[in-house]
């Protein structure tokens, strides 16, 4: 091949050693503030001048350090998460930035303040509704938290910064989406492991340089001759976390994974902050409304006196309903992190909906540790033979 | 003669027996009420934030949660939990949630809206909609949200800000989470009118509030004579007349008398220094959802010296606070819920324990009720009333020195505590009890 | 030893589980000519090695009258000779319908996982599985047989002269092990704890069933489909009858030759050459 | 003179001893199999026959263990966590933390130089904390018990095994193997896991030294090893580890003396 693919080569560099940048950045002087889920306004950090770097777990550690304060039976994202950050591996971390966007992310940030002591430490409140009120509480929350980073930073935030950070940020969103685009073609031209190689790096980044990356990506990607091969089936991915290539490359065994709807992939990317003159209530309204994470709770109206059960759910996943047109999928894979209890409690129902659209699904789960995977193998590949 | 000395070995409040009676007495009112067509609505544990709301609309209130703990002490829970397995539901989700799951399975598809013949006390009824709460506990509303695939009756979700200790003390934060709460529950309001068909009952709705707030206010005061050594009253007295302040359960104004007579005799014992238990050797709060179908399990430790003096904040009341100014009964209403946690936020910030709402209180109860140990009772299914107790018993022991046993066990799935296991824990604990009192001393600490 | 002269093609299926190795071959017409199991060990490749010989004697032929392999189970990567790989339940469902033509659900309990299958005309339509954290599965019974100090193959027997049924957790392994031996502290009668625990199993397969609404004929396969205790407990959770394989640990491999049998037929009737590892049985283990 | 009788009847094994004071005349271990009472019985007779004493020279005896209420002949019943800490420091008594690997959980006792149990920490039911883990993984390995420790101390470099579930580790196990990995490998990588599962339950109470380490699992010596580089200390291990808790169990008939309702009949 004469292709180099050197975008993908360098995403898969990033991927396997995610913190090399933020250390470089780190000893250049910048201040880095992780964070641990999707949820956390990244623009703001952005804005100031501060350098979002996604803490994430890693499948192939073994849990040691988070087994003395979180049990067994917990989400085991989190547990990694949290392990990570215990045996130091994130020690250039200039503060945390945490959310309330589930039970786990709320329980796990209080015990990682206690147990860790970066200068900076902020907790999100997050309301589980998108009614009025509860959006207006999340913009405050939202200004709470440009507070205490404007003291940490020590610098103003300003509107035109803001609305620059925002800008980058939607952009961002904008050039991952046309990556997906690029897995509307059959064969797709990127595979669904390199996808999850190059979010996986955005998330490890400066938003300039991810976009850059993506650029690269995007532009060689075109053009490549060595994309991956047409398997047997077009796949879409559901759940709350796929971000580990090694699990995706099993997803991938004989099917094409072209869209991963989960917050390893296209979940964070979907949709874009509005730039009003008040750029909070576009984060807020953002991040709030237009993620659809199965933390959110949805229906068909709010306060609505009836239940009409089959629009219910088109108000819950009709946005899979686009997609499943759009990508061609022939099956849809709900994939499930155990004892991730908002998207547990989504399993059936989501069954019914995809049913109703005469998609074949399958729901697989795994405890985010390497000892699920070979077990996901048999399934999927078991899926993908009912397809054919 | 053994068992005689088992019935002695916990020394029960008289004054607990008329409530618990009230208490089950209204239960089957309730139940007579809805199966003579009164509607009822499913509702959790939401806090002091819904259930006023629904006593002062006169609406009947089941509570799945309940439900899904006599399920499982009356062995039926077993085919609701196999009911939703096989409906596609996760096993490891909460049992109590799996159970309802099942049993609205059951009830919707099997027998289209009739109870489930085999459904222990009456059953549930269809309800005429949910209210579900994000409380402590938060995956809680997708549970109510899943019960649509079964239920077409509408679920209305409370919202439940849970702030960061550091970050509740920021500028107007405590203003905002009110403005949220009052405006959540007005719109309630106007939901559960739309529902039901009727306006509310403000002067109702303004003396459910106060009497809830006082009835409280006495059951904390209660609670507080506990400090007292020997503690005159035991963990078991306290769930067995908790629910009428926790869920409002039967009539305010006489809840309110029998709190007041209860206080009376506690008062009494402290003054005549009576104890809870013979001979009090060690003085322990207990973590969480007690083993409901073992109670014994404490007599056995009772006879062992071990007194329960206090227990998981969750069930306890707020901490009074004044809200006579606050002339909005809503407002009171949310500023009381809010209280539920708040109350302890001054007190953990000063401690620099910033380990959340669930952790912080076990430290200033051991501290103020003088504990010698804890007992942890991890619950398998139950996250929530989990998650916090590897970080509680570090806690506990680097700042206080006061050691934690960890007993697992499960909600639904009873089998799994096993009441030989943990009193084979007991003794060594006591010798470890033992030890960190002396450490404590040395320490300075005064108990 | 049979001698194969009227058929010119031979097809193989070769199950790797998690605990036994399975080898079956037919001959063009589909008829069996051979099925050998042996155990399966940390070596893959040496145990399929062996088994496929002992196969080949048993048949009285050479591999390389071997037209096409399927591989399929666990250890189904790890078969050098094997032309093509297929999971064990599609291979299942394919064998199960060939032994009965009417089935419609089938349930397999293995040593890592259960399965349960629907089929229609012989095809896998959709199915469940389940982990072992439900304790629906065949290790559920070897461990517990570990704890009680008996042999696997005797629990059934055993467990039918139970007086009573003791309810057993039925969450995880772990637990359950942890439970019974409380219960034989407490003097529980071996028998009735076994009546228990394949009740248990049993309701937590039927209830994993249950997800796929099973519709009758339903086939038991599987090793542990030759304890009658749990066949027993099967038809009371499942509410109906159930039928078992005489050899229920083969047919994942019957089902393996078979579709390597119509893969082989509808490639050369299109006139296309399947492509075919090199017919070697090399002694290549992990170790040497 | 006065002979004492200690029984431990654990889910996997039964242990006795029989002391003469505290210097120990004799102890027997067999497999608890399905009936313990029957199994106390065996013990009961082997420990008599190895001492050549009668049953009517037993002064006193203890039971602990999960199937303590089976030894109908004992006088008393103890906690294994007791018995243990009595045990370990009745063979060193500078000892102040010891780590006992059973089948069923790891369980890590401090103690004072009496034997007193100063704190202790049971492992998570959910955590495989136990030698049950190793003895699954060795039946997949398909090799031997006894030959386990010897076959991962071949290990140049062992497998990582995330999976803190012995069911889900099992499976995991079962995937190395069929990606070739060296049985060695996996078997040391199996020891490592639990180690680090067992070091951080010790970590939990921040140990004081000297430590011991007792229990079936002491005699898994690539194990230890491993534990002890896990906490980077030294674990004294006791000449025979899997008696401690029924020696601990005689060390407390002792103290109970020589009383008629020490024993029954």
């Amino acid at each position: 091949m004469s292709d180099k693919n050197e975008g993908l080569s360098k995403a898969r560099e990033i991927y396997l050693n995610r913190s090399q940048r933020a250390r470089e950045l780190k000893a250049a002087g910048r201040r880095i503030v992780g964070y641990p889920c999707v949820y956390v306004p990244v623009e703001i950090l952005t804005a100031l001048d501060l350098v979002p770097f996604q803490t994430c777990g890693e499948m192939k550690e073994p849990i040691s350090e988070a087994s003395r304060v979180l049990p067994g039976s917990f989400c085991p994202v989190m547990r990694s998460c949290l392990d990570c950050a215990l045996k130091g591996k994130h020690d250039f971390l200039d503060g945390m930035a945490t959310i309330h966007s589930s039970d786990p992310q709320e329980k796990t940030a209080r015990i990682w303040q206690s147990y860790t002591n970066y200068p900076y430490f902020h907790f999100i409140d997050m309301p589980i509704t998108v009614r009025p009120e509860a959006l207006e509480y999340f913009k405050n929350q939202l200004n709470d938290f440009g507070k205490t980073l404007e003291a940490f930073a020590g610098r103003k935030l300003s509107t035109d910064n803001l609305a620059e950070a925002v800008r980058s940020h939607n952009r961002q969103r904008g050039l991952v989406r046309e990556l997906f685009e690029l897995t509307k073609s059959s064969p797709p031209r990127i595979s669904g492991t390199e996808i999850v190689q190059v979010v996986r790096a955005l998330t490890s980044l400066p938003v300039l340089e991810g976009n850059d990356l993506l650029a690269e990506v995007i532009a060689e990607v075109r053009s490549r001759s060595n994309g991956p091969e047409k398997k047997s089936a077009r796949l879409l991915i559901w759940g709350s976390t796929v971000d580990d290539a090694d699990v995706m490359q099993v997803l991938e065994a004989n099917a094409n994974v072209v869209v991963n709807e989960s917050c390893g992939g296209l979940r964070a990317y979907r949709g874009e902050v509005k730039l009003s003159n008040d750029l909070f209530e576009g984060l807020a309204s953002y991040y709030l409304k237009e993620i659809t994470c199965a933390r959110t709770f949805r229906q068909a109206s709010l306060g609505e006196t009836k239940k009409d059960y089959a629009r219910d759910l088109q108000s819950r996943f009709g946005h899979l309903q686009k997609m499943i047109k759009e990508w061609r999928i022939n099956g849809v894979m709900m994939l499930l992190v155990r004892y991730c209890d908002p998207f547990a409690f989504e399993m059936p129902s989501l069954k019914d909906y995809l049913d109703s659209l005469g998609i074949p699904s399958t729901y697989i789960e795994y405890d985010y540790t390497a000892g699920s995977i070979a077990p996901l193998r048999t399934r999927v590949e078991a899926f993908v033979e009912t397809l054919g | 003669m053994a068992s005689e000395k088992r019935k002695k070995a916990i020394n029960r409040l008289q004054s607990m027996y008329p409530l618990r009676a009230k208490v089950n007495e209204t239960y089957l009112k309730s139940i007579e009420a809805i199966q003579a067509g009164k509607p009822a609505v499913w509702a959790m544990l939401n806090f002091y934030y819904g259930d006023p709301i629904l006593k002062a609309m006169d609406i009947e209130v089941v509570y799945p949660e309940n439900y899904g703990a006599i399920a499982a002490a009356t062995g039926v829970a077993r085919q609701f939990l196999d009911r939703a397995d096989a409906e596609g539901f996760p096993t490891h989700l909460c049992g109590y949630s799996l159970t309802t799951l099942g049993y609205a399975c059951r009830m919707m598809k099997d027998l289209k809206g009739q109870i489930p013949p085999e459904a222990p006390l009456g059953g549930m009824p269809k309800p005429l909609f949910l209210l579900s709460s994000a409380a402590i506990c938060d995956a809680r509303y997708k549970w109510f949200q899943a019960l649509g695939r079964y239920m077409d009756v509408p679920v209305w979700p409370l919202e439940s800000p849970t702030p960061g200790i550091r970050e509740f003390f920021m500028e107007g934060y405590y203003d905002r989470m009110v403005k949220l709460g009052v405006q959540h529950l007005r719109d309630f309001v106007a939901f559960v009118e739309r529902m039901v068909g009727r306006k509310m009952d403000w002067d109702k709705l303004e003396e459910t509030a106060n009497l809830m707030i006082e009835v409280n206010r006495v059951w904390h005061e209660v609670n507080e004579l506990r400090k007292a050594r020997p503690c005159p009253m035991h963990s078991r007295d306290f769930w067995s007349a908790m629910p009428a302040a926790l869920f409002l359960a039967g009539d305010l104004q006489d809840s309110l008398k029998l709190y007041q007579d209860m206080y009376k005799e506690v008062k009494a014992r402290v003054d005549s220094h009576t104890g809870a238990i013979a001979e009090e050797k060690y003085r322990v709060v207990f973590a969480e959802l007690p083993p409901w179908h073992s109670l014994g399990f404490f007599d056995k430790l009772a006879e062992r010296g071990w007194n329960f003096v206090v227990e998981s904040f969750g069930y306890h009341p707020p901490i009074p606070i004044d809200l006579s100014k606050v002339s909005d009964p809503l407002e009171r209403i949310t500023r009381f819920s809010l209280q539920f946690f708040a109350g302890y936020y001054q007190d953990a910030l000063k401690q620099k324990v910033l380990g959340g709402t669930s952790a912080y209180p076990y430290l200033k109860y051991v501290r103020e009720w003088k504990c010698d140990g804890a007992l942890l009772h991890p619950l398998i299914s139950c996250r929530s009333a989990s998650t916090h107790l590897p970080y509680v018993s570090d806690m506990l022991m680097h700042q206080l020195k006061v050691p934690s046993l960890i007993v697992e066990g499960d909600i639904v799935d009873l089998r799994l505590f096993n009441p030989d296991d943990a009193l084979a824990r007991a003794e060594p604990f006591e010798e470890t009890m033992e030890h960190y009192r002396k450490m404590r001393r040395e320490a300075g600490f005064n108990w | 030893m049979p001698i194969r002269g009227k058929s010119l093609m031979y097809f193989a299926g070769v199950d790797i589980g998690s605990t036994m190795t399975k080898v079956v071959m037919i001959d063009e017409a589909g008829d069996l000519v051979s099925a050998i199991k042996g155990p399966t060990g940390p070596e893959y490749r040496r145990l399929a090695n062996e088994v496929m010989q002992r196969a080949l004697e048993q048949a009285g032929l050479d591999i390389d009258q071997v037209s096409y392999i399927v591989a399929t189970g666990y250890g189904r990567l790890r078969v050098p000779f094997a032309d093509k790989q297929i999971t064990e339940l599609s291979c299942h469902a394919r064998g199960v319908s060939s032994l009965f033509p009417t089935v419609r659900t089938a349930i397999d309990i293995g040593g890592q996982d259960a399965k349960c299958m629907k089929i229609r005309d012989g095809k896998l339509v959709t199915f469940v599985m389940n982990d072992k954290c439900a304790a629906g599965t065949g290790r559920f019974l070897e461990v517990t047989a570990a704890t009680l100090g008996i042999k696997l193959e005797d629990m059934g027997e055993l467990s039918l002269k139970a007086t009573k049924k003791i309810q057993i957790s039925n969450l995880c392994t772990i637990f359950a092990q942890q439970e019974i031996v409380a219960l034989l502290s407490r003097g529980e009668r071996v028998e009735d704890i076994l009546a228990g625990l394949h009740d248990a199993l049993a309701s937590r397969v039927a209830a994993l069933a249950r997800r796929l609404n099973i519709e009758p004929d339903v086939v038991l396969t599987g090793g542990v489909a030759k304890n009658i205790g749990i066949v027993q407990a099967m038809k009371e959770n499942l509410g109906c009858e159930v039928m078992v394989p005489e050899e229920p640990l083969l047919t994942g491999a019957l089902g393996a030759a078979l579709l390597a049998r119509e893969a082989y037929m509808k490639a050369t009737a299109s006139g296309e050459k399947l492509s075919t590892k090199p017919r070697r049985l090399e002694r290549a283990t992990f170790f040497g | 003179m006065a002979w004492f009788m200690g029984i431990d009847i654990g889910s996997a094994y039964s242990k006795g001893v029989i002391l003469k004071g505290l210097e120990l005349v004799a102890w027997h271990i067999i497999i608890s199999g399905a009936n313990y009472r029957a199994s106390a019985e065996t013990i009961r007779a082997k420990l008599l026959e190895k001492s050549g004493l009668t049953w009517s020279d037993i002064c006193g005896v203890v039971a602990t263990g999960c199937g303590a209420d089976n030894v109908h002949f004992a006088g008393q019943k103890a906690s294994d966590v007791i018995c243990t800490a009595r045990g370990i420091n009745s063979v060193f008594p500078r000892v102040r933390t010891v780590i006992d690997v059973a089948c069923q959980a790891t369980k890590v006792i401090q103690l004072n130089e009496v034997g007193i149990v100063t704190n202790f920490a049971v492992s998570e039911k959910c955590a495989a904390g136990g030698g049950r883990f190793i003895e699954v993984i060795a039946n997949v390995l398909r090799v031997n018990l006894r030959d386990f420790a010897a076959l991962a101390a071949k290990s140049k470099s062992p497998v990582t095994l995330a999976t803190s579930c012995a069911v889900f580790g099992e499976s995991e196990v079962i995937t190395r193997i069929s990606e070739g990995a060296p049985a060695e490998d996996i078997a040391a990588g199996a020891n490592k896991a639990l180690a680090t599962r067992i070091s951080s339950l010790v970590a939990r109470l921040e140990p004081a030294q000297p430590c011991a380490v007792c229990g079936g699992g002491a005699l898994n010596t690539t194990l230890v090893k491993s534990i002890e580089t896990e906490l980077n200390i030294k674990l004294l291990l006791p000449p025979q580890p899997q008696i401690i808790s029924a020696l601990g169990a005689a060390v407390m008939a002792v103290a109970a003396g020589n009383s008629q309702s020490n024993r029954r009949v």
